[in-house]
């Protein structure tokens, strides 16, 4: 297969959190990855568009860019938004038996687990959280 | 998602199919708080057999009805036997501090076992 | 449901067809559209980003624009490249039942018969077609 | 796409399954063709009850295949009950060039018929 990827725009909004789950889920399926490696990646892409929406615009409007690639023996997904940015300090500080509200920091407690490999990168203006899933040598074909 | 809500022995069995995520997880949030506040509710079983994805909004909304039957001396189970929830479950911890179950029958016995 | 829309990049590659009809469609289904009708969009789709690689690109590599969003009471979809650009004239003059080579000008017959209008747009370098799905007054809620 | 091949008495039945679009056809294609160089083949059933997409560039491969039996005296028929799998067939005006049958069984009627 020649070099494949996928640059999707969406405005931030609740129903676009599927739609990405499912346009990812098809262009991962493109190489050969087992059924549990499709659902780790649709979860930990939800996670990451969930808290464009809800952190990053705080549930007002915005876009969302979403990318994916293949690279470095595997997929790359990258999830950008422009909204307020990310406070590191946050992410694992809230324990998970304590919540805090309904927010008890899973999001990348689950993108940690289930991808190989997870970025935050704080832009200018808001957030790039880029995913990294390892596709198997011998299953690349 | 639909969900399907059935109160038995002060017991919400709360029977969802389909996926959870952040577009359902407010819906899902009204309608199992709606039943806690007009009936008399101490435990609940949250049946995620036919739950196709979930992801953390949705088991915020799992979370968020613990905290508040907990507070109040309830309990929370967890009946799903599909490997990819049973994982996410495992990693958030919630087997930890709510009890897995195979079958909803399976509540009375764990409630007898309290008891 | 507030105004949506998604605009979706992708290189011109035979593979990204199914890709675009398994986004198109799940966009499509946020409105309360029959199976039938969402199987129409996905043809329709289908053929416009076919064209796109085939004739546009003539298999070379470009890249394809998708974009969706609801309007005056439908479903716009645009398809856009910026390849060898359309000659108008080629459209329909081909006869179905007398096909030259394998490409007998169902593209557009397909186009026309299953969407409710279909434009076709030579830009300064390329091509793009409009596509637009009616969805029924009482259905759009 | 899955691709079944069978001749019997001259009659080449395919049977396809799946998704046929711009991917596919050039195997679609490529598979059919091979047959009909390396056997006697003299007509064709294009069996598409499993198929739940196809698009032009499917119909083209057909359409191909029609032109090069015919030149023989061979013809092509299509077996399809999927209203829009059939919908297509009509659009393109392949029911007027093609016979369209519902069970593969009716390509020997069809034959006892032209005979
Ligand atoms: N895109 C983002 N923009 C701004 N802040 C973010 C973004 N993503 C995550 N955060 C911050 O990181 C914290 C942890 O995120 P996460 O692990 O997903 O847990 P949760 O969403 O449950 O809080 C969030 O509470 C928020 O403060
Ligand atoms: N994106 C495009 N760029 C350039 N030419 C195009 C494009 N789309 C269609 N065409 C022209 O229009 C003709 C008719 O297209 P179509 O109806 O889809 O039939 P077919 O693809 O079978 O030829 C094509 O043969 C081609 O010459």
């Amino acid at each position: 297969m020649k070099h494949n990827y996928f640059t999707l725009t969406i405005p931030a909004l609740k129903e676009n959190v599927g739609l990405v789950r499912v346009l990812v889920a098809s262009f991962a399926a493109q190489k050969d990855l087992t059924l549990p490696e499709l659902d780790d990646i649709k979860v930990a892409v939800s996670e990451a568009v969930t808290n464009s929406i809800i952190h990053g615009y705080g549930n007002n409007p915005g876009e969302i860019i979403i990318k994916g690639y293949f690279a470095d023996e595997g997929l790359y997904i990258e999830v950008i938004d422009f909204g307020k940015g990310i406070d590191r300090e946050k992410i694992r500080e809230k324990a998970v038996l304590d919540p805090e509200e309904e927010h008890p920091g899973l999001g990348f407690i689950f993108m940690q687990s289930l991808m190989d490999r997870v970025e935050i990168i704080p832009g200018e203006r808001g957030t790039k959280v880029i995913l990294f899933k390892r596709i198997l040598a011998d299953r690349t074909a | 998602m639909e969900v399907e809500k059935e109160v038995k022995n002060k017991v919400l069995f709360v029977r969802i199919s389909g996926e959870i995520d952040l577009k359902e997880a407010d819906r899902l949030r009204r309608e199992v708080d709606e039943v806690i506040e007009n009936y008399p509710v101490k435990d609940i079983v949250f049946n995620l057999k036919n739950v196709y994805f979930i992801d953390s909004s949705g088991l915020g909304v799992i979370l968020g009805r613990f905290k508040k039957v907990r507070s109040l001396g309830g309990r929370v189970y967890l009946a799903a036997t599909n490997e990819k929830i049973k994982k996410l479950l495992e990693l958030s911890g919630f087997f930890r501090i709510m009890k897995g179950i195979s079958r909803e029958e399976e509540v009375w016995e764990e409630k007898a076992h309290e008891a």
